[in-house]
């Protein structure tokens, strides 16, 4: 396929995920106001921080690290977008992901951490390290369940590459891995709620005892950068377990549906649990969804 | 405790004594000579020229062993000296001088003495006796005067020289036997005369007189090296 | 800076700030001058705001949302957590707390300032970025209040930091805090709001006020 | 021919002479002494010549005109004249070099040691058996009295239980003479043994007496507490004479006597040489002073002799060659550091170190220690490779286990001594003199060893198929070592580029020895070029250099079993020396080298094993060996002590970081791919069927999916950017060899494609870090930070390292990572699988805080003015980024030769990845490096412009200006967050590092220790304790014989 | 009885002397104790070469008086373990005079003659 559609499909897919991300974190936000009894945020109100942020005048550099660990960081949300398909069926809207197969994505989501832990370290302040060494702590953990759910599906479909995982599963809520293989869903769907950063597992990001964690020192428009990366990265993470577990999207509508629901999985945790320290969130990954990891994988063995 | 460790060391004894009563056992009493010790008895005389057996194999036959000896005995002497020897140099020794008596009846003795030492050698190869017994004789003779004869100090010159020389034309006779007949210390060298008389049995009797000097001279020498160090203090 | 004010400020110097040298890995002797060296003694800039549209709707993004710096001077700060509880809801007129002055562009100053805590007003509000907007809290700020003759507090804080919004009270209830937002989203809005650039225009001013209640000035002229 | 019965008249003539000196003519006394000892050097060499080189049997010499049994004869054959030679070799340089002790001690002491000479001529020549007796009786006496020559009150304890020991021993043998004259009517030895008599009983004790009294008189363990306390006592000199001279004596005494018994003495003789080599190299690890310890050591080689000669019928025609190049090595070598040990005059092991103040001593001290442990190319080596093959061929296993076993404990305390004397404190107070005469002797045995390493290398079977090129090479730079570093380096370079180039068309159709020796060599030319930095000369470091990597060529080279245990030692002793060099890297050298002696002592049996049955020695015989499975096993545990597996791995943290930096890449990236290549040999050989069926590759597969994890975790833990960095090397190196386990198509790809990557990476890291430490001069990373302002250029090698070690796509890590998913789904080995991956998360961890704590945080003061990393260290970084990129974009070039070399082996016929251009894809995924490159790419410089646009007017402002809630930080110590980071890790993981292993080690070693300091206790010092040792050994032997 | 005999009554007497001497060698301290049981060994070896040598009703093997030069093989005792004896004996002595000369110099050195106080070098 010639290259120049594509790019503009690409550029398209990125501005719907960036504008559905921006919302969805509005619409989350709120409903969770509304949980608690309040009126809560405008739902436009992600987009006018951002906004926000990136009028703020005057910026601090710490270092040129500091000032390309947000290059970084966009870089990891934007590129695990190019290289995942985002609609069943579609080669416009598949992206990149030629290039690569599931692995890549799991492997790039490590080049946004790095970028941002590079940047965050460069500023000098040891919050940040502290965040920082939180997070890769607690990421770690987060990687072996969700490592055995992939290679639960992986022999489940005899494949790596996603649009075949996904295309394996239409047809029908029946041939979902969700229905076909609950253990490794509900393992990755475990792993999901550490990665997406949400109570019980955001003592990385802890805003008093840690101010914020990582990005301490960002502000302006490297934080608007990071907001953005942010944005993409949520709905992308969750186009990837909708991929994996929910049968792909033939369409917009029903990835904007699907993504919402599993990402909003991870907020209703996350209000209903309370924050786990590091070394509890650890030992926590390591037993539950390990062991219903190791129990999808059994599974197949047998 | 002792007790325990005696008769440890009983039973290390006891097992010794086991081992050797299986020699023991074996031991039969004997009848005839072995081939070799026939050899002896029967070509000895004619070979050596030598009346005494025991002589003609002790000085020929194994003058290998002899040659040992004397060395051994050298060795002695050498180490005794290194082992006593003081960084201070010589030592005066002061001592009662000794008695009209001692010193009259030991000027008798002494050549006496010496005299039968040196019949001891001369006639080795004749009667019982031999370079070594004679030596041994001749230095009786020489504790004799260092013990009686207080004031007189001999020194180590005279035993050196004789030792050295004595020790060199041993060897340089058992040279001359490659040289001029069988081999290493034969004593064919030397016509073996008259069989029975002193001057027979080749070399043997210039071979045993030089070995009586030598041993003389190193058994003195080890009696003086240890006389010497009487008086002297602790060395540390 | 003369000789003598340099040796009167080393005089409140910790002992950590004060030059010394320290050994390189090589035994080369390396001269510390902690102010210089750890700090950047830079002023800043004024940020001259766009013109037109472009800055009103900036402006209007950064009316609808104020990151407030989650920091507490006085009694007053007892008055800022009932703001996001369900009762007044301060989130619908886009109010955060941010708990890094980086990303926050609002400081609340909740009641009197000890000249002690005053310093570490000034440095919070120094190292928040332009634009910025101080809300000052109750009677204490404005004039000093029952503690206006006390030997440790200020009496007007806008002495010492350009002040937007004054709320009076003592302390001033939730509901006076959000009309104050409101206050100063109406000031934003309107473009009057430039209280950064106000205090780097006027910094040779605000340093002297400060610098001369502040007996122990230890630290270089500006913040970053 | 001159007659050698001169030989014992000059010799004795001179001793007599020289009673009449006196003082003034001491100079001319000695020099006829020399003359004399000269004298009948030459003559025994004379004879050995001739009698070698001709056909003649020897020479009868005859006493007194008349034929054995009547007289006594003397004999003159082969092997006497060879032990002559020696013995007055020995004998002129220990004259030498006792010159002084004698001017001190008077003439009379060298007469005793003309007569020492003398007696061991006699003893190795006569065939008389009293006549040995008396011989005996003369060397006894005259050890005796030199002995004192030392003086002091030490010495003469030790002269005192000598002499009771020897009376003891020679009352015995006496008995057993006499006995032995009455039962067999002779005293001459060829006469006995024609006579074809019926042997009764009483004969054998008598001859039992005999052979047990000249067994004694070899000192061997544990009836041996008297000969130890005259080693330490004597002057070195002595013990030199006593542990070459008389042991060799004695020793051919026994040889000489053996036949007369009807007795099979032989298996006893077996195990009381092992029992004495086994237990007195135990006994040595715990000895601390140096003479004893050589005591120890002397009486482990003796015990090995005997042990030898106990098993002569196994070893058939290679008997000579093996008694011959063990015996050398021992003679010279023990003799030579007897010698040296009277240079320094220091007792203690840990002051030896004043040897590093002359270089040629120091030189020679190694020499003579490899060449007792048997490190090629000394005779030794030889000497033990043919002992154990024929062994193996016998199936004495047990023997193989027990003589590797006490050489293994012999190289404990003797690489544990070199490493005080290259690394402990010297104390630079205490004045030394390096006598010019005493240095003499150990120079002439240093050549005489090179010179027989030669001759052996000559001699033996598989000796003159060796490459040694390399080998001169060395040498060649051992001579050169006085020229400025610069020049050598240069030298080296060239040396190697060249040999490169010569070596490429012999291999070039063998991807996988290019790949191996690519690794090898242009590896080693870039770390070399880092060397360009040092100034100076370097001394010893070239040399030892090129020995690491001549070693690890010829692993690529080898055909046969030999040239490549050849290699692998060669290589491990370079590698140890090299890796010594570092400051504090003594303890870690030492267990650098022991894991190694031991994993290499593991492949020689299992080349034993492999060749029981075999004629030829080729490579290829390891896949019809007909006990695979231990053969497998052992080979492989072999080469995973190189390559560190969990279990194995202690040695390699310290070692690698306490090394110089230039040194660390050579270790960790280069030499650990050593291992590694070993392993894909031996599997290609053996082929997989043999380890499949005795589920030893599953094995092998947790075992690398554990390292992996365990090396990782603790890498994460680590303060010392160094060791964190071998930590991580034990990790992949985990990873390699689980890929490896894997034994299929993709697996064996992923395992060559990550040996490749883990080449590069870590040793650009290895630089990277290494140019750090050397500016900084510590390496604990909490005392950097902020280091990316001053080392830009090392900042970006390290990022990129460890982007490419965390297999970050795009760089060319992910390719490993992604191959390695397709081979655990292939092969099915899934919870092995999540060991990997969760081990390479954990890699995140220590990434972060080596990249963080050293070049970001908080800058330090004293580091304000440290500059970027010397040139030297730069330009193979970059030339190794380059590589990296390479890779990184084009994959293929890489993965399809692997490919189709794999292919072509027998193993996997078919290829699994399909190749579109560049687009590799299996069954279950596929990849484009170049094409995801290039969306990164351009999506990287797309963002950093909006950034660049967004805020280009941002205020660059310094360390301090950071929020700090209204604070301002202390000082940058305190601000730095970087000691003990992963805290919280290690509370939720923490347990999974305890040093499990390394507690295991310990123990063993303390085990070890505490039994030897038990065990040694029998030697009570008490002289009649010794005698009641001896008379118990008596009983005991008699009672295991009768 | 065989053990009546003379030559085994100086063999066994030889033996018994070797077990006194051993028995003295490994039970005294006394370094001079030690010594004389040294020399009862030499003592014990010496007797049991003459007892070997040794045949019933011969002679001494000097050619002479009652043993004539033809048969002197039927008339004499073994001469070879006399020559051995004779060289033992100047073994023996040189060694016992090497050991008294140690035993003085360790008394020099310690002023004491008990073995076990010259254990300063072990293990």
């Amino acid at each position: 396929m010639n290259i120049f559609p594509r790019i503009v499909f690409v550029l398209l897919g990125l501005f719907i995920v960036l504008n559905w991300g921006l919302i969805m974190a509005g619409i989350i936000r709120k409903i969770i106001a509304r949980l608690g009894m309040r009126r809560g945020i405008k739902v436009f109100q992600p987009y006018i921080n951002l906004i926000k942020n990136y009028s703020i005048r005057s910026q601090l550099s710490h270092g040129v690290m500091f000032y390309l660990g947000p290059v970084f960081r966009l870089s990891g949300g934007v590129g695990i977008f190019l290289f995942m398909p985002l609609i069943y069926g579609s080669d416009y809207w598949s992206n990149f992901s030629f290039t690569g197969d599931l692995i890549l994505i799991t492997y790039f989501m490590f080049f946004g951490m790095l970028g941002m832990a590079l940047g965050a370290g460069e500023g000098g302040h040891p919050y940040s390290a502290i965040g920082i060494s939180r997070g890769l702590a607690q990421f770690t953990a987060i990687e072996v369940p969700m490592t055995l759910a992939i290679l639960s599906i992986a022999i489940q479909y005899q494949t790596l590459s996603i649009s075949e995982i996904v295309a394996a599963q239409q047809g029908g809520i029946q041939n979902w891995t969700m229905v076909t293989n609950p253990l490794a869903t509900i393992a990755a769907m475990l792993s999901f709620l550490g990665a997406m950063g949400h109570s019980p597992f955001n003592v990385v990001m802890a805003p008093q005892e840690n101010p914020v964690g990582p990005p301490t020192e960002y502000h302006g428009t490297f934080l608007g950068v990071l907001q953005t990366n942010r944005a993409i990265l949520h709905v992308i993470e969750a186009v990837l377990y909708m991929n994996l577990f929910f049968g792909g999207a033939s369409n917009w509508g029903v990835l904007i549906i699907k993504t919402f629901l599993i990402y909003f999985w991870s907020v209703f945790v996350g209000m209903v649990f309370p924050r786990f320290r590091v070394d509890q969130s650890i030992p926590w990954f390591l037993k539950i969804p390990l062991v219903i990891g190791i129990a999808a994988i059994v599974v197949f063995i047998i | 405790m002792k007790i325990l460790r005696n008769s440890a060391l009983l039973l290390i004894v006891g097992f010794m004594a086991w081992m050797m009563i299986h020699l023991y056992g074996q031991y039969e009493s004997r009848d005839a000579l072995n081939p070799v010790a026939e050899y002896y008895a029967v070509n000895g005389p004619e070979e050596t020229g030598a009346a005494n057996l025991v002589t003609s194999i002790v000085v020929t036959y194994r003058g290998l062993d002899t040659l040992g000896e004397v060395t051994i005995l050298f060795l002695t002497a050498a180490i005794i000296g290194l082992l006593l020897r003081t960084e201070k140099g010589s030592r005066k020794k002061s001592v009662r001088e000794s008695s009209e008596f001692l010193s009259t009846a030991s000027g008798i003795l002494i050549p006496v003495i010496t005299l039968i030492g040196i019949y001891i050698f001369m006639n080795g190869h004749l009667t019982p006796g031999g370079g070594f017994q004679g030596g041994a004789v001749l230095a009786s003779s020489f504790i004799l005067v260092l013990l009686a004869i207080s004031n007189k100090r001999i020194g180590h010159r005279l035993l050196d020289y004789t030792e050295a020389i004595s020790g060199i034309s041993f060897i340089l006779l058992g040279i001359l036997g490659i040289l001029l007949a069988g081999g290493f210390l034969d004593n064919r060298i030397l016509p073996l005369g008259n069989f029975g008389t002193l001057f027979s049995a080749g070399a043997i009797p210039v071979i045993y007189s030089l070995i009586g000097l030598k041993v003389g001279a190193e058994l003195s020498n080890v009696i003086l090296e240890l006389n010497q160090i009487q008086g002297e203090e602790e060395e540390l | 800076m003369s000789e003598k004010k340099q040796t009167e400020q080393d005089k409140f110097l910790a002992p950590e700030n004060k030059k010394h040298t320290v050994i390189g890995p090589d035994g080369e002797e390396i001269q510390v001058d902690p102010l210089n060296d750890y700090f950047c003694t830079d002023l800043p800039k004024v940020e001259a705001p766009y013109k037109g549209v472009l800055e009103k709707f900036l402006n209007w993004a950064r009316a609808e949302s104020l990151w407030v710096l989650s920091y507490g001077t006085g009694c007053g700060s007892i008055e800022l957590p009932p703001l996001f509880s369900p009762r007044f809801d301060a989130y619908r007129f886009g109010v955060a707390m941010r708990p890094t002055p980086r990303q926050s562009g609002v400081l609340i100053i909740s009641g009197y300032l000890a000249v002690k805590t005053l310093k570490r007003v000034i440095r919070s509000y120094e190292q928040m970025q332009n634009p910025k907007y101080v809300i000052a809290l109750g009677s204490c700020t404005i004039n000093g209040g029952m503690y206006w003759d006390s030997y440790n507090t200020i009496n007007r804080l806008d002495h010492y930091l350009p002040v937007d919004v004054y709320i009076a009270g003592c302390m001033p209830r939730p509901e006076a805090i959000l009309a104050g937002f409101n206050k100063l989203k109406e000031r934003i809005k309107s473009g009057n709001a430039e209280g950064a650039n106000e205090y780097i225009e006027k910094l040779e001013w605000y340093k002297a006020n400060q610098k001369k209640i502040i007996k122990d000035w230890n630290m270089p002229t500006y913040n970053w | 021919m001159v007659n050698p019965i001169y030989i014992i008249a000059v010799l004795l003539g001179t001793a007599f002479l020289l009673g009449l000196f006196r003082k003034k003519g001491f100079e001319f006394g000695m020099a006829l002494g020399m003359l004399a000892i000269a004298f009948a050097a030459v003559i025994s060499v004379h004879w050995f010549i001739h009698l070698y080189s001709g056909t003649e049997g020897g020479l009868n010499i005859y006493t007194a005109g008349s034929k054995p049994p009547f007289s006594i004869n003397l004999f003159m054959g082969v092997e006497e004249s060879f032990f002559m030679s020696a013995i007055n070799i020995l004998g002129l340089l220990g004259f030498i070099y006792l010159f002084r002790a004698f001017r001190e001690q008077g003439l009379k002491s060298s007469v005793l040691f003309l007569v020492l000479i003398m007696g061991m001529n006699v003893l190795i020549m006569s065939r008389d058996i009293f006549n040995l007796f008396v011989f005996l009786e003369i060397v006894s006496i005259a050890l005796a009295g030199l002995i004192y020559l030392k003086r002091g009150k030490e010495s003469a304890a030790a002269g005192f239980k000598y002499l009771i020991a020897i009376g003891v021993i020679s009352a015995m043998l006496l008995i057993g003479i006499s006995f032995f004259y009455l039962f067999a009517g002779t005293l001459n030895i060829d006469d006995y043994l024609q006579s074809n008599t019926l042997p009764v009983k009483g004969i054998s004790v008598a001859i039992f007496l005999m052979l047990i009294a000249i067994l004694l008189e070899l000192k061997p363990f544990p009836a041996n507490g008297w000969a130890l306390d005259v080693y330490e006592a004597a002057h070195p000199g002595i013990s030199a004479m006593i542990s070459s001279g008389t042991a060799t004596a004695s020793i051919f005494l026994l040889y000489k006597l053996l036949p007369l018994s009807s007795l099979d003495w032989l298996p006893y003789l077996t195990v009381i040489g092992a029992v004495t080599f086994v237990g007195s190299n135990l006994l040595g690890i715990v000895q601390k002073n140096s003479n004893r310890l050589l005591g120890y050591s002397s009486i482990g080689q003796i015990g090995l002799m005997i042990a030898i000669i106990g098993l002569a019928p196994r070893l058939g025609d290679h008997f000579n060659f093996i008694f011959v190049s063990i015996f050398i090595s021992h003679f010279l070598a023990k003799a030579g550091l007897f010698w040296i040990s009277g240079i320094i005059m220091r007792s203690n092991i840990r002051e030896w170190s004043v040897l590093r103040r002359n270089r040629l001593s120091l030189f020679m001290f190694g020499l003579f220690i490899l060449m007792l442990i048997g490190f090629p190319p000394f005779p030794s080596f030889y000497g033990k490779w043919q002992l154990v093959m024929d062994l193996a061929q016998h199936k004495s296993f047990v023997w193989i286990a027990v003589i590797l076993a006490g050489s293994f404990i012999e190289g404990i305390y003797l690489f544990r001594w070199f490493g005080y004397a290259m690394k402990e404190q010297d104390d630079e107070e205490k004045k030394i003199i390096f006598q010019w005469e005493k240095l003499i002797p150990p120079i002439v045995f240093s050549v005489l060893a090179l010179g027989a390493s030669y001759y052996t290398n000559n001699l033996s079977l598989l000796g003159p198929t060796l490459n040694l090129i390399p080998i001169y090479f060395i040498l060649a730079l051992f001579v050169l070592d006085f020229l400025p570093a610069f020049v050598k380096n240069s030298l080296v370079i060239a040396g190697m580029i060249i040999y490169s180039v010569l070596l490429y068309p012999s291999i070039a159709d063998d991807t996988l020895r290019l790949i191996f020796g690519g690794i090898f060599m242009v590896g080693g030319v870039l770390t070399l070029f880092a060397g360009y930095s040092e100034k100076g000369k370097r001394e010893g470091f070239f040399p030892f250099a090129v020995m690491m990597y001549a070693g690890l060529i010829g692993l690529i080279q080898a055909e046969n079993l030999f040239q490549f245990f050849f290699s692998w030692e060669i290589m491990t002793l370079g590698s140890y020396i090299l890796i010594i060099r570092g400051k504090k890297s003594m303890k870690h050298a030492l267990n650098y080298m022991l894991f190694s002696l031991g994993g290499a002592y593991l492949i020689f049996i299992g080349f034993a094993l492999s060749h029981i049955g075999q004629v030829t020695f080729d490579l290829q015989t390891l896949s019809s060996t007909i006990l695979p499975g231990w053969t497998y096993t052992l080979i492989a545990i072999g080469f995973l002590t190189k390559t560190a597996a969990i279990g194995l791995h202690i040695w390699l943290p310290g070692a690698h970081a306490e090394a110089e930096s230039d040194v660390s890449p050579m270790v960790s990236g280069i030499l650990l791919k050593a291992g590694v290549f070993g392993l894909v040999l031996l599997f290609l050989l053996m082929g997989a069927e043999q380890a499949e069926q005795k589920n030893l590759l599953y094995i092998l597969g947790w075992l690398g999916a554990i390292t992996a994890l365990g090396g990782n975790l603790m890498a994460v833990f680590q303060e010392d950017a160094k060791r964190l960095l071998a930590y991580s090397s034990v990790g992949n190196l985990g990873y390699i060899l689980f890929a490896l386990a894997f034994v299929t198509h993709v697996g064996w790809m992923t395992a060559l494609t990550y040996s490749v990557n883990h080449f590069l990476f870590k040793t650009l890291l290895f630089l990277a870090i290494g140019g750090v430490v050397m500016r900084v001069k510590t390496h604990n990373m909490y005392e950097m930070g902020g280091l990316i302002k001053q080392m830009p250029l090392s900042f970006i090698a390290v990022l990129i390292g460890i982007i490419t070690l965390a297999g970050i796509p795009p760089l060319a890590g992910y390719g490993g990572k992604w191959l390695f998913y397709n081979a655990v789904l292939s092969k099915g080995w899934y919870f092995q699988g999540m060991f990997i991956f969760f081990a390479g998360t954990i890699a995140f961890l220590y990434c972060f805080k080596l990249i963080y704590s050293v070049f970001l945080g908080q800058p330090k003061d004293k580091f304000r003015q440290v500059k970027e990393a010397p040139v030297w260290y730069l330009i193979p970084q970059i030339i190794l980024i380059i590589g990296i990129m390479v890779f990184s974009a084009r994959p293929d070039l890489l993965l399809k030769p692997v490919g189709t070399m794999l292919s072509q082996s027998n193993y996997f016929p078919t290829d699994p990845l399909n190749w579109e251009n560049v687009t590799a894809s299996t069954d279950l995924g596929y990849w484009s490096g170049y094409k995801i490159m290039l969306v990164i790419g351009v999506m990287f410089i797309i963002l950093l412009s909006w950034l660049l646009l967004m805020s280009r007017k941002a205020q660059k402002i310094k360390q301090f200006n950071i929020v700090y809630a209204g604070e301002r930080p202390f000082k940058p110590e305190t601000t730095h967050f970087s000691h003990n980071m992963f805290s919280h890790f290690y509370k939720a993981l923490g347990f999974l590092s305890i040093p499990v292993v390394s507690a295991f080690w310990n123990g063993l070693n303390s085990v070890t220790h505490s039994m030897a300091e038990n065990t040694r206790k029998i030697y009570s010092g008490n002289g009649q304790t010794y005698i009641v040792h001896i008379m118990l050994y008596i009983i005991i032997i008699y009672m295991l014989m009768f | 009885m065989k053990i009546f005999e003379l030559e085994n009554i100086s063999m066994a007497a030889g033996f018994l002397l070797l077990m006194v001497g051993i028995w003295g060698i490994i039970s005294q301290r006394n370094i001079i104790k030690m010594i004389i049981s040294f020399s009862i060994v030499d003592t014990s070896i010496h007797l049991l070469l003459v007892s070997i040598g040794y045949i019933r009703n011969r002679t001494a093997p000097i050619i002479g008086e009652g043993v004539t030069k033809t048969d002197a093989a039927t008339q004499i005792t073994d001469p070879v373990p006399q020559a051995l004896v004779l060289t033992a004996i100047v073994i023996g002595v040189g060694i016992t005079a090497l050991l008294l000369t140690y035993s003085l110099k360790l008394y020099r050195h310690n002023r004491s003659l008990e073995i076990n106080h010259f254990n300063s070098l072990k293990w």
